[in-house]
């Protein structure tokens, strides 16, 4: 039961200091850690580097922490949805970097992984191998990338037991896993804290071992694009 | 006459492979969906953690835990699995996916493309978009042969900053099908939509290319 | 039902060719494809370069192929359980290249992931970075180590839908995923193959696109370290 | 009196903390495990891809499925969990684990550690070892005192080839134990064992040391 905190203001206490790098999970709204982002917001923590694949959208998950400019930096790979965020960043208040998403995906893999710096395809010749170092292996150009941590990993599961095993539901997953193995602290929100054992151990998608604090939270779980079919006629 | 939105998402389609594993983009490459011949096994990958992607919900069935690479809700079919971005962008990085349909700003003769930025307009970010031209075994764009200004889109060199170099294999406009020639020589055009004159295609090209044997 | 083979035979049919290299899932005796192994060495392929963490004992797993000199080459971490492929080392029949576990592990998962290099501490200082580049991060020095691909990855699975998704069991799953992955073509013995849409597809660890061929086999699973306790006195 | 194998298993589980994730080595580290005290949580990781590794079985349940990085049967525990290799030494390498206990051949003075080769023996591989030498936080070797010719195995530099450069935190031997300064500038005798005198420490360690005050 270490593990498990009452609520999100006492799971983030201690943990944030002005200037600190923050990844978020999820991608768009789905599978945010909505309820922790908020408390960051109520800690009042300035100067944040977000890396988080999008940026929310006004008034909601990160453009919480936009509106009340607590962000400096963002590190995404696509951040269309938000006028505030547009506003700062034309404005020059916000500065903005850019990654494909594959390889933001794969730098914050490698940073919980311990491997500084790897190799990809992905954006040779374009405007993000800038800069970066350009290897030929077995007669095609790749690009060098570096290992991304964070001081705190704030991370979205479904499920979780008293260890902090996690399990993830459907699309929510998408950034979550990687982004809770590369934070020097990681902590979790779930819909539900179940007794140790009652996972399948085959099934546990992030164990424990990555997730230093845990809190049962409600989450909203807004749809950003709601699309339907009609259905057919009787 | 030019191909109409879903005409240009039929031609598509004819991309599509029995057994083959496909993305497909944001805007017309989505509607390809709607044209997979009956009987053919197509598994659709989204990037952000799906593969065996199934079709929009019915109304009230939206699960917000289940959305695809455009944020829309989607639902789930019988082959389906889940995984994080990192296993999606490693299956599209290490050469799995058969296939990737795609919308472009700009296509070069040389294969360059360029979708995700306009100097001096607010720059969205390139997405997933420079993995899966750069991962994918085959990339087919599909666009409109013009802008709205009436300019070729299809050019010698890309004016906008790439997506990504020498990717592209394939170029689907409303007038025309090219080729991008694997050995480097440029673009060979391949398939005139009905109604389409080479002359039209001519006219309306800034890039050089070749005439396959028999089209015309 | 396209990925389904009636039997070894005709799943590894077309697939061998004398000199190819084969990654063989596994650790110990634990996961490995052993009948897929029988088949190699009744299909009579020779010059095999085989990555494996482990190269079987005698008579069972790889040390099959050993004793009928198919395997000229093996990429392993640990090799220490068969007395055939000493003497075959020994006398400089067998090429034997050591790499350390989790970089045996990263090179595959690289391999299928289109990461052509990566760096890694592991091995800084010993023999395994001698002709390596090593490099300095944020002043530790790391080797930079290849990806691996092979022309033909065998696989062990517990379970299969008919699209070839897996779930493995317990730690049986070990190598099997990566190399899943890293093969141009994957074939995948299973205990059984269930109809799609009957496993979880939250709970699904390799996803089909990488199973090309499918088949449903006994396995002997014998154990090489049976160790138990003593049950308390009634 | 030197320390039998249990005693030093005993000593060595006394640098488990509650909480801790640890990765023990095959052999005196194993029975460490026989040591955590009551009450205290600690989970151990077993780098073929386990994390929370229950004892051995009972005769007659053995599962071939499941086993240590020994190869030896084990259980499961309700905190259990199974992941790949490479997401296990993702786990190792990312300094995840918090402590890794693990035999030696030879340990100098700087925190180089031995245990994996013999030029001219016949080499069975290293395994995960270097691995767990680089990556876990903190490298505690736990080892005779002397090698069966009775030659010291604290050394000022190690003889054998490296398993890693730099890398161990504490060496517990069956006479002592030692601390390699984080400084670089060698060992501190920490501790000696029950009975033990210093001038026997010195008698039989080649590498240079300085003693901790009220050692001995």
């Amino acid at each position: 039961m270490r593990k498990i905190y009452a609520d999100v203001t006492s799971a983030l206490e201690g943990l944030t200091f002005d200037g600190m790098t923050v990844m978020s999970g999820g991608f768009g709204l789905c599978g945010i850690p909505e309820n922790l982002i908020a408390g960051l917001r109520d800690s009042g923590v300035k100067g944040l580097t977000v890396i988080s694949n999008n940026a929310g959208v006004d008034g909601f998950g990160l453009g919480q922490l936009l509106e009340t400019r607590q962000i400096a930096k963002m590190i995404s790979s696509y951040v269309g949805e938000n006028k505030e965020f547009e506003r700062q960043y034309l404005a020059g208040e916000l500065e903005l970097e850019f990654n494909p998403q594959g390889t933001l995906a794969e730098r914050i893999r490698a940073g919980g992984a311990g491997i500084p710096a790897f190799f990809t395809a992905t954006g040779v010749g374009t405007l993000v191998a800038e800069g970066k170092e350009v290897r030929a292996f077995d007669g095609r150009d790749y690009v060098m990338e570096t290992g991304l941590v964070a001081d705190l990993s704030i991370v979205k599961a479904w499920k979780a037991d008293e260890r902090g095993n996690l399990v993830f539901r459907k699309t929510a997953r998408n950034f979550n896993p990687m982004m809770a193995t590369a934070g020097k602290v990681t902590v979790v929100e779930v819909e539900e804290i179940v007794p140790t054992g009652s996972l399948d151990p085959d099934h546990i998608h992030t164990p424990g071992i990555y997730v230093d604090r845990l809190i049962q939270t409600v989450s909203e779980k807004r749809i950003e694009q709601r699309t339907v079919r009609q259905r057919s006629a009787a | 006459m030019p191909r109409t939105r879903e005409q240009l998402a039929e031609r598509a389609a004819k991309e599509l492979q029995d057994g083959f594993y496909v993305n497909l983009g944001i805007g017309i490459p989505t509607l390809v969906a709607n044209y997979i011949p009956q009987g053919m096994e197509v598994t659709l990958q989204s990037e952000n953690g799906m593969l065996g992607m199934g079709p929009f919900p019915y109304e009230g069935e939206e699960d917000p835990d289940l959305i695809n690479a455009g944020k829309q809700t989607i639902t789930e079919i019988p082959e389906s699995s889940y995984f994080s971005s990192a296993d999606s962008f490693a299956m599209i990085r290490g050469g799995h996916i058969n296939l990737s349909i795609l919308g472009a700003m700009e296509v070069a003769q040389n294969g360059d493309i360029a979708n995700w930025m306009i100097p001096g307009k607010l720059v969205k970010g390139m997405g997933g978009a420079m993995d899966l031209v750069a991962g994918v075994r085959r990339v087919v764009v599909v666009m409109d042969h013009a802008n709205k200004h009436g300019q070729s889109k299809v050019l010698k060199e890309c004016t906008l900053p790439l997506t990504g170099a020498g990717v592209v294999d394939r170029i689907i406009t409303d007038l025309a099908v090219f080729d991008v020639k694997p050995d480097g020589s440029g673009l060979e055009l391949v398939e005139l939509a009905d109604g389409v004159t080479l002359d039209e295609v001519a006219a309306k090209t800034e890039a050089a290319y070749t005439v396959a044997p028999g089209v015309g």
